[in-house]
């Protein structure tokens, strides 16, 4: 399936980022292309702001007393990273950027099925962003990223509305995405594209689709009570008029739990691709890598009391939590085994998208096994809302899908931008983030045992030692995370080009050109092979 | 593969995976609507559990032949705007601008109803909490969390009516410069499902809200 | 560094032991599992990796097996099964206190503890009990939510706004543990903070006596009871009486039934029309911003110490 | 044609169905049947929902994909309701002071007699 357009010199042929120039084709342009890297800007942006206030709050924690700032201070700090980076960078990370940028060329497709609303979702999350960005701006918000009531309607006066206004906003941003992904998976399907056939990145990000569809309008009418509440001073959630402040929580973790999936099963789906891509073998066990992500998905929203076990929920609720969020750890594991699996008499090579794949099984396999032990309830009595908890969201959410979305740019980004970066910087870069990153959490977790509690600006003397250690990781991921920045800007202008398909990969994206022309393929492909067909690959090098 | 025909847009192939295209958002975009309206109804649910008695105390406070009235002004307008749909189907110009145009009036008349017969009242009688609330019976502060939720939830659906209101009359003039055709009415029947859903969500809304516990 | 570096917690309480064992074994079971696959990878990533830039990759590899599958379904499912019951069997028992636990009364304010004692003993982000002896905290918050967690007891529980939670250990050493507010409270947070000091019963009972200047709780609840006019009604048999109505079932207006425990109590000093009691009109007034949270405690330890036990009645 | 077109008596039919059933639930209301005045006025509002979404939203002749979503919907919203509620309604069952009973402390304390 090679067109011999490919064969030209990138600046001769016209694909999506020549066609057309000017700000103007960027800011009005429907190409689901150019929206995914509009999203890659900007959640780049914001993750540098979140990532700001992260080592600022790890500077702070280098003393037990506070080395830089008020405790005031520090508690808009985490709430500005918590809620930045778990609304404008995580959640919409993968989704927004390589959602966009991949799944109508996956499948075949010319564009998504509804491209201004695709557009429209960009111009709705900056707004949210905006507004968010203001609130810390005019002086911050100090509720944590869960805006916890009666907290954050009846007793704190910083920038409440303006914060939730604006996830509020975002929120319809992932709704508009959702809907379209799976608009676009069920009705835009080359032909002989059948369910099967799909590349498993798709199967993800369908089942992070339907949390957004089906998740987000809660976290919005949620937020929408809050900003009433605080504005004409009634009580749906205040108990001092009536209300349950504990029917916030439900409400809120709703969302918000399955939203941990929304960031974590894009992640897998990548990862996927990688392995088998990597090992130049078709995935292990397809249907039930396919399927469990469906399982996570929709079993991932019957979990999110263990949020809340030790919160005055019925003890009864708690046990049913509990067993129910058991259940939910064995699509995980199931996928662990089945990459693993893949591996066996493979033929691996370590470019740096392996390197960030392996690592993400590394991490996410110590971040699941820790959420066993949040899972259980006589476990989770001592360790919820310490540092326990911290160090296991970010094994996941750092360790798993920052790690993921990072393999997945750095393995798409020829396709992206048309040209190769320098892999040697990449390992490395790769390699400082895995030692960084476990040197920042790891501690954490004997922190949490210990007893420290999250949210703490200043903390007893005898932790002192792992906060320091902790910091001094944090600065190595930060320099890890600085490193990718700088060779992928330089490779969009002096990186070699790749051509169509560096790294000899299957699935329909590398069967049009790199960067791809406007419409992705000069004519529609028809499909007629499952995915990961690498014995194909195998024939096709043995007749070179 | 570019259909030159300009009633289907460049990203499909023909104007059957358009249509579907488009009603499978459509839906998707209505079950986003009944996890929206869900949340509050869950809330209700919760509240109303709590505090059966004050809940039912607070509903008879509610005028409810006024909402029924209004259920039945809002089913007729999900008739006329299923005759619209109908109407663009068949290609009927006329009729759809008149159909339109009934739809659009009979919803201003349930908005008119609930603001000015409803919660003007509900505001002079001191029930609307944190502006001006005055009940003082047993329960106050039980009822008021009522007429949030009464409040809220009938706000809600309001600015969604509000909402379809806007987007009809852009259709009617649209409408009336003869956009829509057999072949091309894709967005009046988009208009059909989002009025129609709303209707669903007050027909909900009315037993709820108003017909708490027997009263006589 | 000048400071001790602990690594794990110390073990100060009867529940203690039970979670970290549970914890042993989820660490054993995570090392093991972690282990397992970082070694097949690693295993793997050596024993396969490409020798040449055009190697060929192998073809016909088998890449699905139910057996596999299945197995690494099932032994998962075990493993979680066994989490899930020992871990609800502690969490169940932590639950429920003891009948004879001594009750002490917590309330949680921006950004302090404030701790009653029975006779009426106050401390300040401090809580002194003795060894070996069941403690239950019944706890209230002013204003938003805290968390009493005290890590060296394995023990925390959220501590709400109008509503009462409770929370039971039995410490068994001796020695000053820290108490955290563990759920995130505001500016203050991780200042609300203080000790939980284990003391030998006979030194606990001399400084529970030592330095009370007047009334026990229950007593400056009986000077609340005449002083908010609860008497005029209540000592008449306008409304019900309190002898020995702690503990007891209520029969209520509404056909229900209910405990005359601290959270119905509370509920009747500020709701009064919520719950009438069975033959009585509702014509008490609301004390709701009447009495703060220290008060209906008192109150709440005054009518329990009109008797809750039969042939223990006390005189009102 | 790519859409089912109804006939347009059907249109009529149905909103005389909704009229009378709006009517009936009315009325019930005025009759004192205990707790089961909210279960027959929801059942009856679940009745005129199905009428809406079937024929005037042509869900019956909709493909079953419009159905799934549907169903979708109402189904993680009954999660959400039964899950939370089944905590509210569940809260004050375990009453640390009348339950459990340490063995090694059983005291002289009887529980009250239930009643």
């Amino acid at each position: 399936m090679s067109s011999p357009e490919v064969e030209l010199p990138i600046e001769s042929r016209v694909h999506y980022l020549n066609v057309d120039y000017g700000i103007k084709s960027w800011l009005l342009t429907t190409d689901h292309k150019r929206i995914g890297l509009m999203y890659l800007v900007s959640i780049t942006f914001f993750f540098c702001f979140g990532g700001v206030a992260a080592i600022l709050m790890r500077l702070n924690l280098l003393e037990p007393q506070g080395l830089l700032v008020e405790p005031e201070t520090y508690n808009k700090l985490f709430s500005m990273h918590g809620i930045i980076m778990v609304f404008f960078f995580m959640i919409p990370s993968i989704p927004a950027v390589l959602g966009n940028f991949l799944i109508p060329m996956m499948i075949g497709a010319r564009d998504v099925a509804f491209p201004r609303l695709n557009l429209l979702s960009w111009y709705v999350f900056m707004t949210g962003g905006m507004l968010t960005l203001y609130a810390v701006i005019a002086g911050g918000v100090d509720t944590g990223w869960t805006f916890y009531t009666p907290l954050s309607t009846a007793y704190t006066n910083t920038h409440v509305m303006a914060a939730a206004a604006g996830v509020f906003i975002a929120g319809f941003s992932s709704i508009l995405t959702g809907m379209n992904f799976v608009v676009t998976i069920h009705k835009m399907r080359a032909p002989g594209l059948s369910w099967f056939r799909l590349p498993l990145f798709i199967w993800a990000m369908y089942a992070t689709s339907i949390i957004f569809i089906l998740g987000t309008p809660v976290i919005a009418i949620t937020l929408a009570l809050i900003g009433l509440e605080r504005w004409f001073h009634v009580g749906i959630f205040d108990p001092a008029l009536g209300g349950d402040p504990i029917l916030f929580q439900h409400m809120f973790w709703f969302y918000s739990h399955p939203a941990v999936y929304v960031m974590i099963l894009p992640s897998m789906g990548v990862v996927s691709e990688l392995i088998s891509a990597f090992s130049k073998k078709k995935i292990f066990g397809y249907h039930f890598i396919a399927f469990s992500s469906i399982a996570i998905a929709a079993i991932g929203f019957l979990v999110w009391g263990h949020h809340m076990f030790v919160s005055g929920q019925s003890l009864y609720a708690g046990l049913v939590f509990s067993a129910l969020s058991f259940a939910v750890a064995i699509p995980s594991a199931v996928k662990v085994f089945n990459w693993t699996a893949t591996l066996y008499k493979g033929s691996i090579s370590y470019e740096a998208p392996m390197l960030y794949a392996l690592g993400f099984i590394g991490l996410f396999t110590i971040g699941g096994l820790t959420g066993l032990y949040l899972a259980t309830l006589a476990i989770d009595q001592h360790v919820h809302d310490t540092y326990f908890v911290v160090a296991h969201f970010h094994y996941i959410m750092v360790g798993g899908a920052v790690m993921g979305y990072l393999g997945g740019i750095h393995y798409w980004w020829p396709k992206i931008s048309g040209r190769l970066y320098p892999d040697g910087w990449a390992r490395v870069a790769a390699i400082i983030i895995f030692v960084g990153f476990n040197l920042t959490f790891f501690p954490q977790f004997i922190l949490g045992y210990l007893g420290m509690p999250r949210r703490y600006a200043v903390y007893p003397p005898e932790f002192h030692t792992l906060n320091v250690i902790s910091t001094a990781g944090a600065s190595i991921l930060g320099l890890g995370y600085i490193i990718p920045l700088i060779y992928l800007t330089w490779s969009m202008r002096y990186g070699p080009e790749a051509g169509p398909n560096p790294w000899h990969a299957t699935g329909l994206e590398w069967t049009t050109a790199s960067p791809p022309p406007p419409h992705n393929f000069e004519e529609t492909p028809v499909v007629t092979e499952e995915p990961y067909s690498y014995d194909r690959l195998a024939e096709e090098i043995q007749v070179a | 593969m570019h259909n030159s025909h300009a009633v289907v847009a460049e990203q499909f192939d023909d104007r059957v995976q358009q249509h579907e295209a488009s009603s499978l958002g459509m839906w998707i975009f209505l079950a986003t609507e009944i996890m929206f309206f869900g949340g509050l109804f869950t809330g209700y649910t919760i509240y109303r559990n709590l505090y059966t008695s004050a809940f039912e105390t607070a509903s008879h406070l509610l005028n409810a032949k006024i909402g029924a009235f209004n259920t039945v002004v809002l089913i007729c307008s999900s008739l006329t705007m299923a005759l619209a749909v109908h109407a663009a189907q068949t290609g009927k110009r006329k009729r759809l601008i008149a159909f339109l145009l009934s739809t659009m009036g009979l919803g201003a008349v349930f908005l008119y109803i609930k603001f000015v017969l409803e919660w003007h009242h509900e505001y002079l009688d001191g029930l609307a909490p944190g502006l001006h609330f005055t009940y003082a019976g047993p329960h106050a502060s039980r009822v008021e969390l009522f007429f949030c939720f009464y409040f809220i939830m009938t706000g809600v659906h309001a600015v969604h009516m509000i909402v379809g209101e806007g987007v009809m009359t852009v259709l009617l003039v649209m409408a009336w410069r003869g956009a829509f055709s057999p072949e091309k009415y894709n967005p009046i029947e988009m208009m059909g499902l989002y009025w129609h859903f709303v209707d669903v969500v007050w027909i909900f809304l009315f037993p709820l809200l108003y017909l708490l516990g027997a009263r006589f | 560094m000048p400071h001790a570096f602990p690594l794990f917690p110390v073990q100060a309480s009867s529940a203690a032991p039970g979670v970290d064992h549970l914890f042993y074994f989820l660490t054993a079971v995570s090392v093991f599992f972690s282990a397992l696959i970082f070694l097949l990878i690693f295993y793997f990533a050596i024993k396969y990796r490409r020798r040449s830039k055009d190697e060929a990759p192998p073809k016909n590899q088998v890449t699905n097996s139910i057996p596999l599958e299945v197995l690494w379904t099932a032994i998962p499912m075990v493993l979680v099964a066994v989490m899930f019951f020992w871990g609800a069997d502690i969490f169940i028992r932590d639950a429920r206190a003891p009948r004879n636990a001594t009750e002490i009364f917590v309330v949680g304010k921006q950004w302090m503890w404030h701790i009653e004692h029975t006779n009426g003993k106050r401390e300040i982000n401090a809580l002194h009990i003795p060894v070996n002896q069941p403690i239950k905290l019944t706890m209230t918050s002013q204003d938003v939510i805290h968390d009493f967690s005290v890590p060296a007891f394995r023990m925390k529980m959220d501590v709400l706004p109008d509503r009462y939670t409770t929370e039971w250990f039995e410490a068994t050493r001796t020695g000053k543990f820290h108490l955290f507010c563990d759920q995130y409270c505001g500016m203050g947070h991780s200042l609300m903070r203080g000790w939980v000091y284990v003391m030998k019963p006979e030194d606990y009972e001399r400084w529970l006596r030592s330095g009370v200047a007047g009334l026990t709780l229950a007593d400056q609840g009986e000077k609340l009871y005449h002083q908010l006019g609860c008497i005029t009604c209540h000592g008449t048999g306008k409304g019900p009486a309190f002898v020995g109505l702690y503990g007891k079932p209520v029969k209520l207006s509404d056909g229900q039934t209910v405990i005359a425990d601290d959270a119905y109590l509370r509920e009747s000093i500020l709701y009064p029309t919520a719950q009438i009691v069975n033959g009585y009109s509702p014509i008490m007034p609301t004390f709701k911003g009447q009495v703060s949270e220290d008060q209906l405690l008192q109150l709440i330890a005054y009518i329990k110490s009109l008797g809750s036990i039969e042939g223990n009645t006390g005189t009102p | 044609m790519v859409e089912h077109i109804a006939p347009k008596r059907m249109y009529f039919f149905v909103f005389g169905s909704l009229l009378v059933l709006t009517l009936l639930t009315w009325r019930i209301a005025y009759v004192d049947l205990g707790p089961w005045n909210t279960v027959v006025a929801l059942a009856i509002a679940v009745c005129k929902a199905s009428l809406v979404a079937l024929f005037f939203m042509h869900l019956r002749w909709s493909g079953s994909m419009m159905r799934i979503v549907v169903c979708a919907a109402i189904f993680w919203l009954a999660i959400m309701m039964t899950l939370t509620l089944g905590d509210i309604l569940t809260r004050n069952l375990v009453s640390p002071s009348h339950g459990w009973q340490s063995p090694a402390t059983v005291s002289h304390t009887a529980l009250p007699a239930s009643p």
